[in-house]
C-alpha cells in the first residue's frame, strides 16, 4: 500500500518539478561566461554574443568514449571538436548557432542504434562524424539512412558500409577489402613470408579484415597455417602455444590494440618470434605502453597516416596537441578532417538553399558534392558509393617502442 | 490387508542409522501414533512415506501401490497427504490460494484451457474455490480465506495445514506434531479436529506427537521409536506401562525408580523433551529433519 | 480488501470520488503529454538548461500516466477510454513531434514483455534465471536467418526461397514461441533439479555459451555469420497501405515502420500480460508460486517439482523467444552483441525494481530502468558536455566549480552497470517485495461473502480483481 | 563444510611441531603434487593418443610431432592458470562454507586486487624506485597491497550488502551480491577513470621478473610464472595453517559447522564471518596480483571470467571444501589449457580457442549434474 501511495507522491513530485523548472529560468548554474575565463572559449562566445536569428545546426560525432576503444573514440571526438571551433564561422555568419554534441556509442550496435535514433528524432541534427566500429555503424546507418541524415565515417572500413549504396553514408577512409590484401601483399611480397597465422578478436572488423587477409594471402600462394578468433583479453597462452608450435613467418592479428597488445607482448615472452603484421586497430599509442619493448618489429597497415605523413598535418598536430594536451593520432586528423567537410557542406547547402536551414537530404548530397577537398590527410573526392575516390594505406613499423611507427611503405589505391 | 504396509525400512545419513529395519502396519481407519524422543527417526520415517528421502532398503505399500522409488508428488496423488513438523505453509499466498495448491494433484490443468479459460477450465476453477472455502470451514478458519497465510496466528497456521493437507483427498494423513507449541485451548480444539477427520471422513490418521495427553487420548494404536529401532508397539495404556518406552525417554535411572502404575505421564515428561524441538526449529528445520 | 484501491491521487486525498479522480487523471495525462510534446519551445535553448532531462522526465511522468490509470478506482469505461488514447494516440502523436520518444516507447514495451517473461521465472517460480537473453537471442536468430539471405547460405539446394518474405514475420512470431519454449525445456532439464544458487550460476553460464556459439558458429557452417551479424532483415509488409492511401495518409514507409513497430510491440505486450495474469490466476500459477514459497511443500501437496518449473522456464523462454523475433525485425540487423549477460542482468534489475511477481511492478520496472537507460543517463552525460563545452562555472555559494575540469569519464551514461547493481542491493537491503509489490488475488467466491459489496464493486469481474 | 577433513580439530593442542602438526599442514601439498601430476599425465596421454590415432591432418602435417612440442609449455601453462583459479577458488569456497551462499561479488574482489597491485607498480614505476627494489620485497609488497584493499573491500562488503541479509531467503543476498559485483566494476572504473583518465591498465616491466628459463625449443618458463605458482603454493599453505591450527580458523571453522551452536559456546559469529570474508577476500587480492603480473593487463570488468571459472573449480572440487578448491582449480586450469591448446590441432580450426570460455561452463554442467558432490565435497541437491 505504501507503496502505492509513494509512486503516487513521486509522481506528482515530479510533475510538480517539472512544472517548476518550465516557468522558472532554471536551475543553479551560473551563466554569465563572461565574467570567467573562459569567455575566451571560443564556443560560448559567438552563441552569447550573437544569438542567431535562423537557429541552431547540430553537428555531431558518435564513437566510443568509454570502454575498451575509447582511446581511438576520443580522437575522433577531439578532432570533430576542434574543427568546429575553427571552421563554424562561416556557418554563424549565415545567421546559424553551430553546436557540436559528442556522443558515445560504447562501440555497442544497441547503443549505437540508441544513439543514432536519438540523433535522427532531434531535427537540429543533419551531420553526423561518426563510427568508429564497423559493427556499430552498420546498423546504425539504417537508421541515419531513413532520415537521410549524412554520415561520413573517419575510421570505418567494412566494405558493406558503401557497397549499401546508401546516398547519405561515406567515408573517408580505405576498405578492409583493400588493407587486408595490402597487409598480405607486404607480409608476402615485401617480407617473403611462406606461412602466416591468423588470429582475429571475433568482433566484425577484425574477423573481416582478418578474413580479407587470409583470402588474398592464399591467394599469393602463402600457406595459412591457423585461423582463430578469440575473445580473451588477458589469457593468450593457449593460442600462442600452437602458434609456436606451428612456427610461421608472420602472426598477423585482426583486431584491435587491447588485445594486440597483450597477445604480442605475451608471443614475445614465450620467445615467439614470427613478424607480427595488424590492421588499423593497432594505430594507437597505446600498443606502446601494453607491449613495450615487444612492439620493436611489429607492423600495422593503416588508412591514417601519421602526422609525419602529411605534409599540413604538423600545425594541426601542435594545435590539437596544445589544446588538448595529448597527441594527435590518425582517428584525430580523420575525425577532423571529417567534420571539415560537413561544416563546407552544410555552408553550400545553406547557401544553396537560400540561405534558408537546409533539410538532411540537402545536406547529404553537398557531402558528395563536395569536390577535391584539401584535408590534412589527403585530397578527397567521394565516388558513387561514397568511398573516396583514392585512398592512401601505409604500412608502418615499430622501429623503437614509441608511436607511431615510421612508414615503410605507401600504396595509393583506387576504391573498388 | 493393511492401508499401510512397511518392510524391514532402512535409512542411513552417512554412518547414522536414522531408521533401521523398521516394519510396520496400519490399519484403515484407525489413528495411529509414533512416538520417541528427538532423533529417534519419527521424521525421517515420514520423510520416507512421504517420498522426501529414498530409503536404503526395505519396502513401502499403500493401498497395494509400491512407494519405493516415487516423487512426494505422486505419492500424493496415490492418497497421503502431510503436515509439517515445522508449519511449512506458503506464507505470501492467502488461506485459499494454500487450499487450492493442495488440490493441485486433483486438477486437471493444461496451459492451454488457462490461458483460453475454457469452460471446463472455469467450471473447476469455480469448483475448486467453493471446495476450498468449504474445507476452511470444516477446520474453523471460515471467513480467513483472502488473509495471507503468515498473518494468520500460529494455531490457525496448524489448522490450515491440515485444511491444506486435506484437499489432497488423501486416503491416509500424516500429522507431524499437529499441536506442537499450542496452549491446551488450541490442542483441545485440534484433538478434536484429527478426531472428526477421522470419523467424519473417513481418514487414516498417523501422527508423530510429543504431548503424551493428546497420544494417548487420542490414538488406537502407538508406536515407540528410539534411535531408528521400534521398541514398543500397543495400545495406548500398553505403551504406557512399558519400561523399554520410560527408558527410552528418562534414561535408566530414573526409569527404575518409577512405578509403572504410574497414571499418566508426568508434567515433565511432556514438556520436558518438547522445547529443544522448536527451540532449534526456526533456523536449522534442515538439519533437524534429517 | 480496501485499502487496496486507496492509492492516492497526485491532485487529490485518498478518498476523493471518482468523478475527481477521472478529472485528476485527465489533467496529469494531459499536463505531462504537454510538457513532452512542448517542452521543446517552452525552455529557453542554454547549456545550463537540461532541457532533454526535462523533456525525458516529462515524458517518463507521461508513460507513467498508465500505471497511474490502472490503480484508479473509476468505471472501467473511462479507463480503457483513457488507456486507448495514451496508448494508440498520445504516444504516436509524440512520436512524430520526436522519433525518439516513439523509439523509447517501443523499447520500454519490448522489455516489459521480457521482463514478464522473466517474472515468470523469477517472480513466480522464484528460480532465479540469469542467462534470460538466451531465449530472446534464439528468437532474434530464428527470424534473422530465415528472413534474411543467410538462410540460402546454407540450404544452399533451396537458397531461392530465401529471404522469406516480410509476411512469414507473423508465422515466425509464433514459430518463436514454440522455438523459445522448447530452448527453455531444453536448458530447463538438464539444470532444473539443481538448487536455485546454482542454477543461477549455471543459467549465467548457459547465456554466455549461446552468444558464444552464435558468435562462433560462423564455421564450420555458417549459421549465424559470426560477430559480422546478420543483416538486413525483413520487416513484415505494410498490408494496410493501401487502406492508409485511401484514408488519404500519404506516408512513406520509413514514417511508418516506427509506429507500427510500436504498436506491435504495445499489441503483443498486452497480449503477455493478457496471459500472464490468466496463468498467474490458474492452478499452474499456484503451484509456481507454491515452489517459490516451499518447494518441499509444494511437492508434498502434489506438485510436480520438475515439471512445473519447466512450464515456468518454457512459458518465461517462450515470451522472449517471441519479442526477439519482432527484435530482430525491427533492428534489421544483430549481431551478439546485443546479448550480454548485461541485458540479463537489466531485465532483472526491472523484475526486482519493480517487485517480483508483480505485473503491474514489472512493467513499471520496465519503464523505469529504461527510461533511465536510454533517456535519462544519456541526457544528464548530455547536459555535462554542454556545460563542460560552454564552460559553464557552477556557483555553489560557498565553491565555485568550473564544468570544464570535470572528467570527460564521469559522463553518467557510462555507468550503467553501476546503477543496476545499486539498483539490485538497495532493493534487496530495503525493500525486497519491490517498488509496486505483489498482492495476491482476492477471489470472487470469499469476496462475496466476507466483503462490503462496494469494494466488490471497484473488482471487475472477468479478472477477479486487480493485481 | 568439510573443513574437518582438511585438519583435525585438535592439532592445536598438540603444539606447534607435533607430527600431527606436521601432517595436517602438509597432507594438501602431497594431495595437491598428486592431483598436478596426475592430471598432467592423464591429459598427456589422452591428447598424445588422440594424436597417435588420428596422426595426419588433412594437410599432411604430422599432429604427433605438434602436440609432442608444446606439451612441456601447455603443461607449465596450465599449472600457472590453475594455480591461479584455485587461488580465486578458496575464495568462494570459505564463504560458502560458512554462510551457504555464492558471493558472486568475489570476483571483483579478485579484479580490485588485480588493480591494486597494478597502481602500486605503476606508481613505483613514474617514480623510478623499480629499479633500487629488491625484487623479492617488490613482490611481497605489491601482494600484500593487494590482499590488505581486497581483503577490506570484502569484508566492507559482507558489512553493508550481505550481513542484513543473512537470514533472508536464500536468493535474495545472491541478487545483492550480483549488485555488489555490478557496482564495483563500476566503481572501480570511475575510480581509475577520474584518478588516472585510463581504466585499462597494464603492469609495468619489471625486468627482473621477465626473466626466462629456458630448457631447449620446447619449453620456456619466465620467472613470473614461477612467482605465481611459488606464492599460490605458499597462500595455500598459509591458509591452511589458518584455517587448521588457530584460533581464527577454529572460530571460522565452528561457525561453519553450526552458527546457533557456535554462537552459544561463545564464539563472536559476525567476527567469524567478517574474517572469512577478509581472509578469501584477501586471498582473492593476490590472485588479483599475479594474474596481472603474468597476463599483464587488466580492466574493471577483468574479474567476471576468471570469477565464474573459479566458481567452476569450487563446485568440481566440491563446494565448501578447501583442498578441494584448490584441487578444482588445478584440474579446471589444466582442462582449459589442453583444450583450447589442442582443439584446433584435432579439429583443423573448425573448433578453437574462441570456444576457451564455455568450456569452463560446459564442465561445471556437467559437474553439477552427474556428480554434484564435487571431487571431494559434499551433496549440492536441494537439501529437505
Amino acid at each position: 500500500m505504501k507503496g502505492k501511495r509513494r509512486i503516487a507522491l513521486l509522481a506528482l513530485a515530479l510533475l510538480l518539478g517539472l512544472l517548476v523548472a518550465a516557468c522558472g529560468p532554471a536551475p543553479a548554474a551560473a551563466p554569465p561566461a563572461a565574467a570567467t575565463p573562459k569567455a575566451a572559449e571560443p564556443t560560448k562566445a559567438p552563441a552569447a554574443a550573437a544569438p542567431s536569428q535562423k537557429g541552431t545546426i547540430k553537428v555531431v560525432s558518435v564513437s566510443p568514449l568509454s570502454g575498451a576503444q575509447s582511446a581511438l573514440g576520443e580522437q575522433i571526438k577531439l578532432g570533430a571538436q576542434l574543427a568546429v571551433e575553427k571552421f563554424k564561422k562561416p556557418i554563424e555568419d549565415l545567421g546559424y548557432t553551430v553546436v557540436f554534441e559528442p556522443q558515445d556509442d560504447q562501440a555497442s550496435p544497441d547503443v549505437g542504434v540508441a544513439v543514432a535514433k536519438k540523433l535522427v528524432a532531434d531535427a537540429d541534427v543533419v551531420f553526423v562524424d561518426g563510427h568508429l566500429n564497423s559493427g556499430v555503424a552498420i546498423p546504425s546507418s539504417e537508421v541515419y539512412k531513413d532520415a537521410d541524415l549524412a554520415m561520413v565515417s573517419p575510421a570505418n572500413t567494412n566494405p558493406k558500409i558503401t557497397d549499401r549504396n546508401y546516398a547519405n553514408v561515406s567515408r573517408i577512409v580505405g576498405r578492409d577489402d583493400v588493407q587486408g590484401p595490402a597487409g598480405a601483399q607486404f607480409a608476402i611480397n615485401e617480407l617473403k613470408a611462406k606461412t602466416v597465422y591468423i588470429i582475429h578478436d571475433k568482433t566484425a572488423y577484425g574477423q573481416g579484415v582478418a578474413e580479407f587477409f587470409r583470402k588474398e594471402a592464399e591467394k599469393l600462394g602463402a600457406k595459412v597455417l591457423g585461423f582463430e578468433g578469440t575473445e580473451e583479453k588477458a589469457n593468450f597462452d593457449p593460442i600462442i602455444n600452437p602458434i609456436k608450435a606451428a612456427n610461421p613467418d608472420v602472426v598477423y592479428f585482426g583486431g584491435i590494440y587491447d588485445q594486440g597488445g597483450v597477445l604480442l607482448k605475451q608471443m614475445r615472452d614465450k620467445q615467439v618470434k614470427s613478424i607480427f603484421i595488424g590492421p588499423d586497430g593497432l594505430d594507437s599509442s597505446e600498443i606502446v605502453k601494453i607491449a613495450g619493448p615487444a612492439v620493436v618489429g611489429a607492423y600495422y597497415t593503416t588508412v591514417a597516416g601519421p602526422p609525419s605523413a602529411y605534409p599540413d598535418a604538423a600545425d594541426f598536430a601542435k594545435e590539437f596537441k596544445s589544446k588538448y594536451s595529448k597527441d594527435v593520432e590518425s582517428f584525430g586528423m580523420y575525425g577532423y578532417d571529417v567534420m571539415r567537410i560537413g561544416l563546407v557542406a552544410i555552408e553550400s547547402a545553406i547557401k544553396a538553399n537560400g540561405g534558408n536551414k537546409p533539410t538532411r537530404k540537402q545536406v547529404s548530397s553537398a557531402v558528395r558534392a563536395v569536390k577535391d577537398f584539401k584535408g590534412i590527410t589527403g585530397t578527397i573526392n567521394f565516388n558513387s558509393k561514397g568511398d573516396p575516390t583514392v585512398a592512401k594505406y601505409f604500412v608502418l613499423k615499430f622501429d623503437k617502442a614509441e608511436y607511431p611507427g615510421s612508414v615503410v611503405k605507401t600504396l595509393d589505391v583506387a576504391a573498388p | 490387508m493393511p492401508l499401510l504396509e512397511v518392510r524391514n525400512l532402512i535409512k542411513r545419513f552417512g554412518g547414522l542409522t536414522a531408521v533401521n529395519k523398521f516394519n510396520y502396519e496400519l490399519e484403515k481407519g484407525t489413528i495411529a501414533s509414533i512416538i520417541g524422543p528427538n532423533g529417534a527417526g519419527k521424521t525421517t520415517l515420514f520423510n520416507m512415506l512421504t517420498g522426501v528421502y529414498v530409503p536404503e532398503e526395505g519396502k513401502v505399500e499403500f493401498n497395494g501401490n509400491s512407494l519405493i522409488g516415487r516423487r512426494p508428488d505422486q505419492i500424493t496423488f496415490l492418497g497421503i497427504a502431510r503436515t509439517f513438523q515445522n508449519i511449512r505453509l506458503f506464507n505470501n499466498m492467502t488461506v485459499v490460494e494454500n487450499v487450492l495448491v493442495g488440490m493441485h494433484a486433483r486438477l486437471r490443468v493444461s496451459i492451454v484451457h488457462a490461458l483460453l479459460k475454457t469452460k471446463r477450465f472455469q467450471e473447476q476453477e469455480q469448483r475448486a474455490k467453493i471446495e476450498s472455502v468449504r474445507l476452511l470451514d470444516y477446520v474453523g478458519l471460515g471467513g480467513r480465506g483472502d488473509e495471507l497465510a503468515r498473518n494468520l496466528p500460529y494455531g490457525d497456521q496448524r489448522r490450515l495445514e491440515i485444511a491444506r493437507a486435506l484437499a489432497a483427498e488423501p486416503r491416509l494423513l500424516l500429522l507431524d506434531e499437529p499441536t506442537a507449541g499450542m496452549n491446551p485451548q488450541e490442542t483441545a480444539d485440534a484433538t478434536r479436529l484429527i478426531r472428526r477427520v477421522r470419523d467424519e471422513l473417513g481418514i487414516t490418521i498417523l501422527l508423530i506427537e510429543h504431548d503424551m495427553r493428546l497420544v494417548m487420548e487420542i490414538s488406537d494404536w502407538v508406536t515407540v521409536l528410539d534411535y531408528g529401532e521400534k521398541i514398543a508397539e500397543g495400545k495406548p495404556e500398553e505403551v504406557r506401562r512399558n519400561l523399554r518406552v520410560i527408558e527410552a525417554y528418562l534414561g535408566k535411572g530414573v526409569a527404575s525408580s518409577l512405578t509403572p502404575e504410574a497414571n499418566s505421564p508426568r508434567p515433565e515428561v511432556e514438556t520436558g523433551f518438547t522445547p529443544p524441538d522448536q527451540a532449534a526449529a526456526p533456523t536449522q528445520n534442515d538439519g533437524q529433519e534429517r | 480488501m480496501v485499502n487496496r484501491h486507496s492509492i492516492s491521487m497526485p491532485f487529490s486525498g485518498g478518498k476523493a470520488p471518482p468523478w475527481a479522480r477521472l478529472v485528476g487523471i485527465i489533467l496529469y495525462i494531459a499536463i505531462t503529454f504537454g510538457l513532452a510534446y512542448s517542452l521543446e519551445d517552452i525552455l529557453p535553448r542554454a547549456a545550463e538548461i537540461p532541457l532533454t532531462l526535462f523533456e525525458s522526465l516529462a515524458f517518463l511522468a507521461f508513460l507513467g500516466s498508465a500505471m497511474i490509470l490502472y490503480y484508479q478506482p473509476i468505471p472501467k469505461v473511462a479507463k480503457l477510454i483513457l488507456g486507448i488514447l495514451v496508448l494508440l494516440l498520445l504516444m504516436p502523436a509524440l512520436g512524430l513531434r520526436n522519433g525518439y520518444y516513439l523509439e523509447v516507447a517501443t523499447q520500454v514495451g519490448i522489455f516489459a514483455a521480457l521482463a514478464l517473461g522473466l517474472n515468470i521465472v523469477v517472480g513466480f517460480a522464484g528460480l532465479l534465471d540469469l542467462g534470460y537473453v538466451a531465449f530472446y537471442a534464439v528468437g532474434a536468430y530464428l527470424w534473422a536467418f530465415f528472413g534474411s539471405t543467410q538462410a540460402g547460405l546454407v540450404l544452399t539446394s533451396i537458397k531461392d526461397f530465401f529471404p522469406l518474405g516480410g509476411e512469414w514475420f507473423f508465422l515466425f512470431l509464433c514459430l518463436g514461441v514454440i522455438v523459445g519454449g522448447l530452448a527453455g525445456i531444453l536448458l530447463g532439464l538438464p539444470v532444473l533439479r539443481l538448487r536455485g544458487d546454482y542454477l543461477a550460476i549455471v543459467t549465467l553460464g548457459f547465456g554466455e555459451v549461446i552468444r558464444v556459439m552464435v558468435n562462433n558458429l560462423d564455421k564450420p557452417l555458417n549459421l549465424t555469420n559470426g560477430p559480422q551479424g546478420i543483416s538486413p532483415i525483413q520487416r513484415p509488409p505494410l498490408f494496410f497501405m493501401p487502406l492508409l492511401q485511401a484514408l488519404g495518409f500519404d506516408l512513406e514507409p520509413r514514417q511508418i515502420y516506427p509506429i507500427y513497430f510500436y504498436l506491435l510491440v504495445i499489441l503483443i505486450a498486452l497480449i503477455v500480460i493478457f496471459f500472464t495474469r490468466r496463468l498467474d490466476d490458474s492452478p499452474i500459477g499456484r503451484a509456481w508460486i507454491a515452489i517459490r514459497e516451499d518447494e518441499l511443500a509444494a511437492q508434498a501437496m502434489g506438485v510436480p517439482l520438475v515439471r512445473t518449473k519447466l512450464t515456468a522456464f518454457a512459458a518465461g523462454a517462450s515470451f522472449a523467444g517471441a519479442m526477439g523475433v519482432l527484435f530482430a525485425a525491427k533492428q534489421i540487423f544483430i549481431n551478439p552483441e546485443s546479448f550480454t549477460l548485461m541485458q540479463s542482468i537489466g531485465v532483472l534489475a526491472m523484475v526486482i525494481l519493480g517487485g517480483m511477481g508483480s505485473i503491474p511492478g514489472v512493467i513499471l520496472g520496465a519503464i523505469l530502468v529504461t527510461t533511465l537507460n536510454l533517456q535519462i543517463l544519456k541526457a544528464l552525460s548530455d547536459w555535462l558536455n554542454a556545460m563542460r563545452q560552454a564552460g559553464t562555472v557552477l556557483n555553489l555559494g560557498f565553491i565555485q566549480y568550473a564544468m570544464k575540469n570535470l572528467p570527460v569519464q564521469l559522463e553518467p551514461a557510462k555507468y550503467e552497470r553501476m546503477v543496476f547493481g545499486i539498483v539490485l542491493v538497495l532493493m534487496m537491503i530495503f525493500r525486497p517485495e519491490g517498488v509496486l509489490p505483489a498482492s495476491r488475488r482476492k477471489l470472487e467466491i470469499t469476496a462475496n461473502r466476507e466483503t462490503p459489496p462496494e469494494a466488490v464493486s471497484a473488482t471487475p469481474p472477468v479478472t477477479g480483481g486487480g493485481e | 563444510m568439510q573443513t574437518e577433513t582438511v585438519a583435525p580439530t585438535r592439532a592445536v593442542s598438540r603444539g606447534i611441531f607435533s607430527s600431527q602438526m606436521l601432517r595436517t599442514l602438509f597432507a594438501p601439498l602431497g594431495q595437491l603434487a598428486i592431483w598436478t601430476v596426475g592430471t598432467a599425465v592423464v591429459l598427456s596421454l589422452v591428447v598424445l593418443l588422440l594424436a597417435l590415432i588420428f596422426r595426419t591432418s588433412s594437410s599432411g602435417v604430422d599432429r604427433f610431432t605438434l602436440v609432442l612440442s608444446i606439451l612441456p609449455q601447455v603443461i607449465v601453462d596450465s599449472m600457472v592458470l590453475g594455480f591461479v583459479y584455485a587461488m580465486i577458488a578458496l575464495g568462494y569456497t570459505m564463504v560458502y562454507g560458512v554462510l551457504e551462499f555464492i558471493n558472486f561479488a568475489h570476483s571483483e574482489i579478485f579484479m580490485i586486487g588485480a588493480v591494486v597491485g597494478a597502481e602500486v607498480l605503476i606508481s613505483l614505476s613514474e617514480a623510478k624506485a623499480l629499479e633500487n627494489f629488491n625484487p623479492l620485497l617488490l613482490i611481497l609488497l605489491i601482494i600484500a597491497a593487494g590482499m590488505a584493499v581486497s581483503g577490506l573491500v570484502a569484508v566492507v562488503v559482507e558489512r553493508v550488502a550481505y550481513r542484513p541479509l543473512r537470514n533472508a531467503p536464500r536468493l535474495v543476498p545472491l541478487i545483492s551480491a550480483i549488485g555488489v559485483s555490478f557496482f564495483l566494476q563500476d566503481l572501480v572504473r570511475m575510480l581509475e577513470s577520474i584518478w588516472r583518465n585510463a581504466f585499462y591498465r597494464t603492469y609495468p616491466d619489471v625486468p627482473s621478473f621477465s626473466q626466462r628459463i629456458s630448457f631447449g625449443d620446447t619449453l620456456d618458463v619466465s620467472y613470473k610464472s614461477i612467482i605465481v605458482v611459488v606464492a599460490a603454493i605458499v597462500m595455500l599453505l598459509a591458509l591452511n595453517y589458518l584455517v587448521g591450527a588457530t584460533k581464527i580458523g577454529k572460530s571460522i571453522r565452528a561457525v561453519a559447522q553450526n552458527r546457533a551452536t557456535a554462537s552459544l559456546m561463545g564464539i563472536d559469529v559476525d567476527r567469524a564471518i567478517a574474517l572469512t570474508f577478509l581472509v578469501g577476500g584477501a586471498l582473492g587480492g593476490a590472485a588479483g596480483v599475479l594474474y596481472g603480473l603474468r597476463f599483464s593487463t587488466i580492466n574493471p570488468y577483468t574479474g567476471f571470467i576468471p570469477g565464474i571459472k573459479a566458481f567452476t573449480a569450487a563446485v568440481l572440487g566440491g563446494i565448501g571444501n578447501i583442498t578441494g578448491a584448490m584441487l578444482g582449480g588445478i584440474v579446471l586450469g589444466f582442462l582449459e589449457t589442453f583444450g583450447a591448446s589442442y582443439l584446433s590441432i584435432f579439429t583443423e580450426g573448425a573448433f578453437g580457442a574462441e570456444y576457451k570460455d564455455i568450456l569452463a561452463f560446459g564442465i561445471l554442467i556437467i559437474v553439477l549434474i552427474f556428480r554434484p558432490k564435487g571431487l571431494l565435497g559434499e551433496v549440492v541437491g536441494e537439501r529437505a
